[in-house]
């Protein structure tokens, strides 16, 4: 019900053409849309009732992610109403319902600004957050933050003298600059550097040297949101490959009737019906039993890396000529699936999380 | 991940299982060898095995789904859970499979008379009778609809006269069920039934076919003038191929979910990180961590689909994939504990290779990996030709 | 591996390109962008690009088998393999490539007359036309013989019209050599002609196809009522599917060599050392392992088709793996290289992103992998139907 | 011109029945063929002329060991007129010179005793060759030692005080016991057991503590000449099954007309004809520079052992139903394919090395 809702919405408001006009237009966002998507409840998707949310869970979430994988919707869906939303959940202090009752009502985007090389690794921060009075300094780069450049507050990571810190900072404070990027899925990443900007203890988000009690939740549920949304985009790819498939002739027949075609399309169906068993399972487990999710949230985002892959591999291929020409649609697919393969850990992240799991 | 209890049915299971399933009995083990099959010959492998298999009988659990009438349990789908939770958390084998089981009762359920149901499921779930199945025929690989097995009307008995061929372990099965041919001018798909047969009865004969893995899990079965009692037809005489296409599907699943069986006892990852190389060869790690990706997505998807059925949606078609995905995952699986295990695992003593070449018929048996990808792409995916 | 050198033209060649390739031209670059195309109209990216190919052009090393009477430097198989690895071993860049080396020249040597020979070839040696081809027309997809540009004999002049895709480069180009329908009337492979055509005719134009890597190598080209002199047909009249067919077999082979060029200016190895994860992630490393195996036998295969070339026996119908594999691999490199590079290498601004997004139409473009296997299949395999 | 020859003979004197009539007669190996072999120059193919071989080199051995993979022919030519004839011409002197004549005249059978555990690994050797006297004690477990039943020669690796030494042993002698083992291949593999045999100085081939630079070279060789074999064996599986798909007729057609089928036999035809560019290049790169073929044998291993099992994988899922029958023949391929894939390196072994060769 929540999925027909959602496609019937953007079918209508973000259609795959939507992508197409901001990009020719060199936009990355439309806040209009966002101020639509808030107006239906979705930004507050998993905010609490009490700060102005419907708390509808983390498979809903998965449910919304998927219909905007589908339309290659661009918006602040995942950074914001998911990632954002689950840390600032983490910690439910005053500050935490007053930010999120601004994102559930469309109000306050934020972004997550984690990595520091190409590839995942949230370990990896060596952006320093040097005590400074009665609270500190931060300097480093952030490379690769998603909504980054349109952000109105970004999550930072930095190192502190006993570990990792958040800090849920406004993005125009003195001593950030952020840079945007050309990114091939069009969308809005920024470089950010921090050059002695200043932070109070008010600013840190969860308890200092502990930003993994409030940053590991919150990263899981952008996982498990992104591989629903690559999800999608392998079901929207695939259903127009298959659309292709039936109406195309060559040499006078439909070239959905050579067998070669048919036998690769099925596959290709069975893989994206295997993945959906692993994103709803993912969904489930981080409603039911947060704490032991990280095995099923991966489990999701490495399979949906694997089969949005093969879907636009096999619907470029599959449409010949045309599928390699920007005119058409599939490139779009292709360039989305190959961001979202990267963020937030890409197949051998995850793949290696769920061997250890098992015991490998 | 466990699945909700209000009930209390997880712990009297589980004190039931701690209780009753013998020690040799929880090994985890789910090789051919280790299998029980039951039937009138059956020779237990162990004391265990038939305490075993009499305690579950006794309980209904080895046909826990199915009404307590017949001889099971009549557990709903989340109590089903519970139960196979249960088993595999303390290692437990299954007390008992069979043909009877995965195929004939879910069949007898569904298409069977009362009278049917009341002579022929109870044995079944006791494991007294063992079940044989008989489809294909020589020659027509694929095309399951040209069987010319006859089965002639005469009055007060039906004729039949045939070959079957793959018929799964029919050298010591007790009684078979198989697809006949009633009207020789009717359409192809028209004219089948689905007959029952002792066995014993006379001109029955079998002959072992021996496959690369040494095993001989299969036969070809001759039918010579073989006297059938009119009483043993299921469903209507005629309409044998909707009981067949409601059997196909649970085949599918069956195999499908053999593959998940096989590979359960021990995740992939275990057999690796005892391999001298599995750590430190990255193509042995990286296709065993893609495998077990995909093991526990295809493993999900089974569950998926068995609480659709629950639900009243039957997979149908799309039994065609868990079929299909299983049975390659399989295949790939197999592949990966043979060269994990080096050389140690091709001698024939060693259980591995018998089992790793038996799983490349699994994409064969049943129908092949090509067809079920042909029923997708017609049935479901609506492609023509 | 080297090879035997008995006769001191390696030594020799050593000295030469120590000499006389600039250092700019050492980085072994083959990127799109620091490719010299040449032609009329063609910016040089720097001095050192037009020093390099005027030194080659002199020396007939823009055309190195080509003979000398045509602008080239005559080499016989084994000399030319030594220039590839005397290249190679310094990361020379090619001084010039085009579709006038790779295909119209090898056409003309094969199929055109002294004249022809004389007129056209000299020009493409010295990168001063450019040239590009004129095949596919649209809506006709692999369905190459099916073309429908017509080209009518109007005594003193043919005059062309109709439409092409997939040109590539057309915007670019000088000359275009195309195939076209000179008799409607005979069978679909027997009523076409190759012709040849300046870019400057009037009633040529072009309109540039953007790809999904942001790039227009390909444009549509339509013809309007172009005259043609009579004496730019190549070949004979209505045997231009002879040429084709001819031609093909090159477009193949280059297609396949341009995905080993594009890997061999650096180990796919080195890209993955650099990489962040390269070494630590199993499946990253053992993808890349398994392209680099596949990638070393794919070239040793190239070599082994080309020696066979030299021996007089052409790939022929081979050809239609080497451009299969070729681009099937390159794809699974480019994939590789953009894994290795992160997210760095997402950027429009990071040239690996436009070649990673090229090289999906390298399997599309001059015969679709799916028509390389039927060719395979039918033609070398004999496989019905 | 020697293919031609070599299969003429083998399809008369040891086509595949000629295993299958070994096996199930329980045996491994049929001493009468390996003379005819000999007779026609094969057991000295590599042997020099000086002691009545042709020394025609390893790319002629290579086309040979690929006429034996098409038919699966069971003899002692790797182990005995590859391996051991490679290892000893390293050495050179007059006994090494007379185990040549005497390997050329097919009267000396030799196995390798190397492997100690189930994966190649040819430094992990814990046999110990303990001095004692002027001369050796051997003490230890040999795995997997092909031939191993048979031979009347044993090539052991020892670990001496300074690194390993080979030795070169009459299998009968005191200490030594050997156990045949009971292979998928139905080829002669057997497990030794070394007992404090004794091995005199004159025993050792080459230097002690420098067993290497004696093996080394013969292992490529073997490595080479194996995956050859392991080519022909894809050519001979892809032949059987390139004919059932132009005989087997399904729903009235023949099942080859099938066009997933055609894409899958044209893919696997051209994995085997890139394959046979490594193995040539192998061949070549041992006859003209040894010292440097290594990556030119671990690529052709590895090529040679991937095709070779998406051969019969593909060749008993395209024959279907009988595929799956000990009567058919695509067994034995299959079985043999995965012996040769473990034995003297897998794929992960020689791909590790061609990795490591080209810069990674």
């Amino acid at each position: 019900m929540l999925a027909d809702a959602a496609r019937g919405f953007l079918d209508g408001a973000a259609p795959l053409t939507h992508l197409r006009g901001l990009r020719d237009a060199g936009l990355t966002h439309d806040p209009a849309l966002w101020k639509n998507m808030a107006a239906m409840g979705w930004a507050g998707i998993l905010v609490p009732e009490t700060t102005g949310g419907s708390d509808m869970g983390h498979a809903a979430a998965g449910v919304l992610a998927r219909e905007m994988g589908r339309t290659l919707v661009s918006c602040p869906f995942l950074g914001t109403a998911v990632i954002a939303v689950t840390a600032l959940r983490q910690v439910g202090d005053a500050r935490a319902g007053s930010a999120l009752a601004q994102i559930a009502a469309g109000e306050r985007l934020y972004a997550l600004a984690l990595d520091e090389s190409a590839k995942f690794n949230p370990q990896a921060v060596e952006t320093r957050a040097e005590k400074h009075g009665n609270g500190f300094r931060l300097s480093g780069r952030k490379r690769f933050v998603v909504d980054g450049a349109m952000a109105d507050r970004l999550l930072v990571v930095a190192r502190t003298d006993g570990g990792l810190t958040l800090f849920d900072l406004p993005a125009d404070r003195d001593g950030i600059a952020r840079t945007p990027r050309a990114v091939i899925d069009s969308r809005d990443v920024a470089d950010i550097r921090l050059d002695g900007a200043e932070a109070t203890g008010a600013d840190v988000l969860g308890k200092v040297d502990d930003a993994m009690a409030v940053l590991a939740p919150a990263l899981r549920a952008g996982q498990a949101a992104l591989a629903a949304e690559m999800s999608g985009l392998a079901a929207g790819a695939f259903a127009m490959t298959l659309g292709y498939l039936k109406e195309r002739r060559q040499f006078s027949t439909p070239i959905g009737a050579f067998q070669a075609l048919q036998h690769r399309a099925a596959h290709l169906w069975c893989e994206i019906e295997i993945t959906a068993s692993a994103i709803l399972n993912a969904g489930r487990m981080l409603d039911a039993d947060p704490a032991n999710a990280a095995m099923a949230v991966s489990l999701a985002k490495a399979r949906a890396t694997a089969t949005a892959q093969l879907a636009v591999q096999e619907g470029v291929q599959m449409h010949g000529g045309i599928g390699m020409t920007d005119a058409f649609d599939m490139g779009f697919f292709m360039k989305r699936a190959r961001v979202a393969a990267e963020w937030l850990g890409d197949y051998g992240y995850h793949a290696n999380i769920v061997a250890q799991a098992r015991g490998f | 991940m466990p699945h909700d209890d209000p009930s209390g049915f997880r712990a009297e299971l589980r004190d039931w299982l701690a209780a009753n399933c013998p020690e040799e009995m929880r090994d985890g083990a789910s090789t051919e060898d280790s299998i029980c099959w039951g039937g009138k010959n059956w020779e237990f492998s162990s004391d265990a095995q038939k305490i075993w298999l009499d305690r579950c009988a006794a309980r209904g659990l080895t046909v826990p789904t199915w009404p307590e009438a017949y001889g099971g349990a009549g557990l709903e789908r989340a109590r089903e859970k519970i139960f196979h939770e249960e088993m595999a958390r303390i290692g437990a084998r299954y007390p008992l499979q069979s043909f009877g089981i995965w195929m004939l009762g879910p069949a007898l359920l569904q298409f069977g008379t009362p009278e049917q149901k009341a002579r022929y499921l109870p044995p079944i779930a006791r494991g007294e009778v063992r079940w044989c199945q008989g489809y294909s025929e020589p020659g027509a690989g694929s095309d399951l609809a040209g069987l010319q097995t006859r089965c002639e009307d005469r009055g007060d008995h039906w004729l039949v006269n045939g070959q079957k061929i793959w018929t799964s372990y029919a050298d010591r099965a007790d009684w078979i069920f198989a697809l006949v041919r009633t009207d020789r001018d009717a359409p192809k798909h028209k004219g089948i039934s689905f007959v029952l047969m002792d066995m014993e009865s006379e001109g029955v004969s079998t002959r072992p076919i021996r496959l690369i893995s040494g095993a001989s899990p299969f036969c070809e079965t001759f039918f010579d003038d073989v006297r059938v009692p009119k009483d043993q037809v299921v469903g209507e005489v005629n309409r044998g191929w909707d009981v067949a296409k409601y059997l196909l599907t649970h085949e599918r699943e069956m195999i499908s979910a053999g593959g998940q069986v096989m590979g359960a006892g021990r995740a992939l990852g275990a057999v690796l990180a005892d391999s001298e190389t599995g750590q430190s060869d990255p193509v042995l790690r990286a296709d065993a961590m893609r495998a077990e990706v995909d093991g526990l997505a295809v493993g999900l998807t089974l569950e998926r689909y068995k609480d659709r059925a629950e639900a009243g949606q039957g997979a149908g078609d799309a039994s065609a994939m868990l079929k299909y995905a299983g049975t390659e995952l399989n295949k790939r699986r197999l592949e990966l504990v043979i060269a994990a295990g080096g050389t140690d695992a091709l001698d024939w003593a060693d259980g591995r290779a018998p089992t790793w070449l038996r799983t490349k018929g699994n994409s064969i048996e049943g129908g092949t990996s090509e067809v079920m990808l042909g029923i997708i792409a017609k049935r479901i995916l609506g492609l023509p030709g």
